[in-house]
């Protein structure tokens, strides 16, 4: 690693307050992330020379301590969960409350493993009295399902794991 | 008393309310964009509910959005803040509809407010000062403007009937201005409210924006809590208040002071609410409009009279009747409040990006009302307050040399804030003397605002 | 009034006197050891200078190095801040020789009551209620203890003749206990003032603790400020203090009130002082000791009678004369300090280093006193007192409730603190009522302290 | 690098607050470290299989703004000059004035290059109107003289730089 490198890694993290760091080469990889979510402008990607590689989104550590005190917070979205490649996210598009069936004593739309056409009804989110159907963007299967029947959502709170094709 | 809030807003003022509910034993829950996951309110709060994407239409302003969250997550009340669905009476009305209490007046007084021609006519029938203006119900064509502005003589102020903000306001000193700026004016005010509906008023020059605090009950009992001089504006956008106003007497202010109360009562307002006036400088005073909500600048009047007025308006939204009387209404020292914006001090330019360094100033009279924290990113999507400094002293000498001692104190980097500009008017030799209008801040805009050299201890860019 | 005052403190009262001084636009000369260089009073100070090394005795308690930093530096006024120097009179003499004006009353009377003896027998003279306990000039043998001990009957306090910050002071509840205890405290006496004289107090059971605060001018106009409930004390140091005291009545404040007016008076005391009484259930009042300087919790005072004590103790010693009459003081509201130290909330023990995620809490009524920042390091050398929180409302119910909130939102990591300890006393039904004496804490320390179920919104670890 | 040791490094680092890390192997060597001293406590160190180092000294941004607002203190000690070897600084003891000579008119006790033997008065400071002789602890050179005559000092404000032997 030479002098000039470094230096550009100390600019990156001094300018970027970084909280990521990558570094790779062929015998390995360490990547370290402090802090929350992903910085939307201060995100930088830079190529070194020999195999090393940093990367900065984020937020400074001041945040993990703000966060920990909103852990109480019931509405706080949770963490997606991790996808494969051809699984998409079911979010719900407005603030409302998630049910299964159309009434108490329906039968669910869906239940997990279920193949589901493009268009189909697979839940309901009630805003305002109003019963709001959430139809599969594509035809697959129906991975998992997030949330329990009569459970607020609140607006892209994950509902529901689609497998495409 | 209510179990469960909704906060109905963002930045310092969810902050304020949030503070608030604490003290009363009532559990909140922030409402949030996705640009605003990060922020101190969602962090703060018992309960947090994203509500829509980082566009205020469909988040902040998105009422059935808001009503749902009241609904699903079971809140009994909503305090609205200030900006975005404060003064919106279909959102009252809406909370109304759904059972839960609107923290602020009825839907009718926000409407009738609203509608600034109507305001005028009513307060002008109930014995109010109110400005020489257009009559009526508004006017849409230039050629009314034009025989208005005959009947007033320039220069005239073109205001928006569904106005605020400073959105849709041109002063114009001829005809030709006139028929220039009206087209313009009116635009803006359609672009903004939707409504093409102005009025013109007369325009005073040299004249101050004094405001009275209005705190009344849900029986009709009113009082004032004295006055907030609002005169340093930039682009009829409020820069820095303070309390009491500095020319103010005993006796004036019990003659607005009246008047206000009376403006509040003639209607039947409840709830907390701001009539503001402009002070011309031979004494008179005239209405200009009803702020039906909270103000940004309701901390200088806290700090003088020692009321809550945030946990005023919740009380009395409750039901609970006026907790002072308006004998027990005392002005004790003063208070400025500087509002600080994420902005270029000399364009003036939002400066949106990730806060370094936060320190903000404390100690013995100073205030700070923010949303700030180390770490977190100013959104691009809302307004540029991102914090109040509010100090308080026994008298207005003592709040400036305290003002100034709290700004150099205050360290926020990866922004761009105007506390240079603070800076600058805590030393301007007409500020401290009190001797200054609505006009004063043009003194620092363009060529004439030269950067002032390198201040010592101030560390903001 | 002063050009360049020397700050000869640390800390939270380092900060504090350099507002005052900004505000009276006076120069200030931070001092500091090199385990200080990047604390926040040197980055705030106009100056700062490097006085010597870590430890206390080389640097803060160091007066060669302090007055030649006065002669070098061209200082013309000094404050001692409180601890350190602020009652040793051989430094006021040595500011006095060196020509700068110390802030503070004159050597003599630092020296006349910080012998602790010669105190009580002037109080008594003057007829000011002292505990019954030794006679005379103290006592150096366990022979003399016993037999103070069998006139008095126990319990009894032995304390030290020199003493200050509860060293060489313990509870005697027998004969055996004195014989044991005695040795031991003297021990602790030599050790931390290098005097081995002692004296024996009459122990009050479910006593409190409350001072007046005091303020003489140059002229003996002398006037007190209301007072001070420091009962919630762990082992006699102060935690948490409060004004008005919670038992305190109209005629009890007036009784009081004029004995420690009567206490200054008699010894012709000048500038800010403290009167300490114990106060028994029974409702008498004994003079324990008066400390001669600003106090840790000076800012309840200030809260609750609009008196800026650092102000007016600089004020005086420039001769200028009490700004305020003993009938315009008034008690409004009720404040509530806590005082928040680096340590771990269970075991007492210090907890130094690096400060992050530092988030103070703000708003109407909350004031912070604290000399953290994010990244700063708190060392091992000093006091650990690392910030003062303060809260002021209208009655005490609301003062502890928004003392709650305030506790809630405070965010220190990297270090421990005692804020779980202070939301233990928020929720204590004893403390609420305003029902505890000074052995209020106890129930806290050992097998009773079990830690609290974890607490929402609290960060502190 | 294995997903087991990523972890262990994050653990490390969120419980400690870490702000170094160090990683080392044949190839090279990764040392980064932000904020201000190095944790008491929560010092961590540890070793990884393949090789890669950064270096990232300084202060927390949180201090760097706080320095900023220092910067007009008079009395702030000035970074020390940059050594050679078998050069040392001749600091202050105390605060004080510096004086380069005995008396106003008298010449000098030592200019720049000037040898000198141990023991030999460098300069005077003055504290509390005595005058203090500094002396140099070894036989050598001055190297340069860092105070101007009559100005005052901090405590250990290098005064002179001495090149022993």
């Amino acid at each position: 690693m030479e002098a000039r490198e470094l230096k550009a890694l100390l600019t990156l993290m001094r300018d970027y307050g970084l909280v990521e760091l990558e570094i790779e080469d062929k015998k390995g990889k360490v990547r370290l992330v402090r802090g929350g979510a992903p910085a939307a402008s201060g995100a930088a990607e830079v190529q070194l020379a020999p195999a090393v590689r940093a990367e900065a989104p984020g937020a400074a550590p001041a945040k993990i301590a703000l966060k920990r005190a909103a852990e109480n917070n019931a509405g706080a979205a949770q963490a997606p969960p991790a996808l494969a490649e051809n699984q998409r996210i079911v979010a719900s598009p407005m603030v409302g409350t998630f049910y299964r069936a159309a009434s108490p004593d329906a039968t669910p739309f869906v239940e997990e493993n279920d193949s589901v056409r493009k268009g189909q009804t697979l839940c309901i989110i009630e805003a305002m009295k109003m019963m709001n159907e959430i139809e599969a963007e594509a035809g697959g299967r129906i991975v998992k399902i997030l949330c329990e029947n009569g459970q607020p959502v609140e607006y892209g709170q994950p509902l529901m794991v689609l497998e495409v094709g | 008393m209510f179990k469960k809030l909704l906060v109905a807003n963002r930045g310092t003022i969810a902050i304020r309310i949030i503070r608030a509910c604490r003290e009363l034993g009532i559990r909140t829950i922030a409402i949030y964009s996705t640009a605003d996951k990060d922020a101190l309110h969602v962090r703060m709060a018992d309960e947090a509910v994203c509500i829509g994407p980082p566009a205020a239409e469909d988040s902040y302003l998105n009422i059935p959005a808001i009503v749902s969250t009241v609904l699903t997550y079971g809140a009994d009340a909503v305090h609205p803040g200030y900006g975005f669905l404060s003064e919106n009476g279909d959102f009252a009305e809406a909370c109304k509809r759904s059972g839960v209490t609107f923290v602020g007046p009825r839907a009718r007084h926000i409407r009738l407010m609203g509608d600034k021609p109507r305001a005028r006519r009513i307060m002008k029938r109930a014995g109010v000062p109110v400005l020489p203006g257009s009559e009526g119900i508004g006017i849409t064509e230039l050629k009314s403007a034009q025989e208005d502005a005959k009947r007033l003589g320039f220069p005239v102020l073109i205001k928006a009937a569904a106005g605020g903000g400073g959105k849709g306001m041109r002063v114009v000193r001829d005809e030709r201005e006139l028929a220039r700026l009206f087209p313009l004016a009116q635009a803006e005010s359609e672009a903004a409210f939707g409504s093409r509906t102005m009025y013109l008023e007369k325009y005073l020059e040299r004249a101050r924006h004094v405001e009275f605090q209005i705190l009344a009950d849900n029986n009709r009992n009113a009082i004032h809590l004295g006055e907030r001089d609002c005169s340093i504006q930039r682009r009829h956008q409020k820069v820095l208040e303070e309390a009491p106003c500095p020319v103010m007497t005993k006796r004036l202010r019990e003659r607005m002071g009246k008047a206000a109360v009376r403006a509040a009562q003639v209607v039947g307002y409840s709830n907390v609410g701001t009539v503001e006036f402009l002070l011309a400088p031979d004494g008179q005073f005239y209405f200009i409009e009803m702020n039906t909500r909270i103000q940004v600048e309701h901390g200088v009047t806290e700090m003088v009279t020692g009321t809550d007025l945030v946990r005023e308006s919740i009380r009395i939204a409750a039901g609970e009747p006026l907790g002072i009387k308006q004998k027990q209404v005392e002005i004790a020292g003063a208070a400025i409040e500087m509002r600080v914006y994420a902005e270029d001090p000399d364009t003036h330019l939002p400066s949106p990006g990730v806060v370094a360094n936060h320190h903000s100033p404390g100690g013995l009279g100073v205030r700070v009302e923010t949303a700030l924290y180390d770490g977190y990113r100013v959104p691009v999507h809302y307004d540029p307050l991102i914090a109040k400094l509010i100090v308080h002293a026994d008298d207005r000498g003592l709040a400036i040399v305290r003002a100034k001692a709290a700004l150099r104190e205050y360290l926020i980097d990866g922004i761009k804030t105007n506390i240079p500009l603070h800076l600058r008017i805590m030393d301007d030799a007409d500020f401290v003397r009190g001797d200054f209008a609505t006009d004063f801040l043009k003194r620092y805009e363009g060529a004439a605002a030269a950067p002032a050299a390198p201040m010592r201890g101030v560390a903001n860019g």
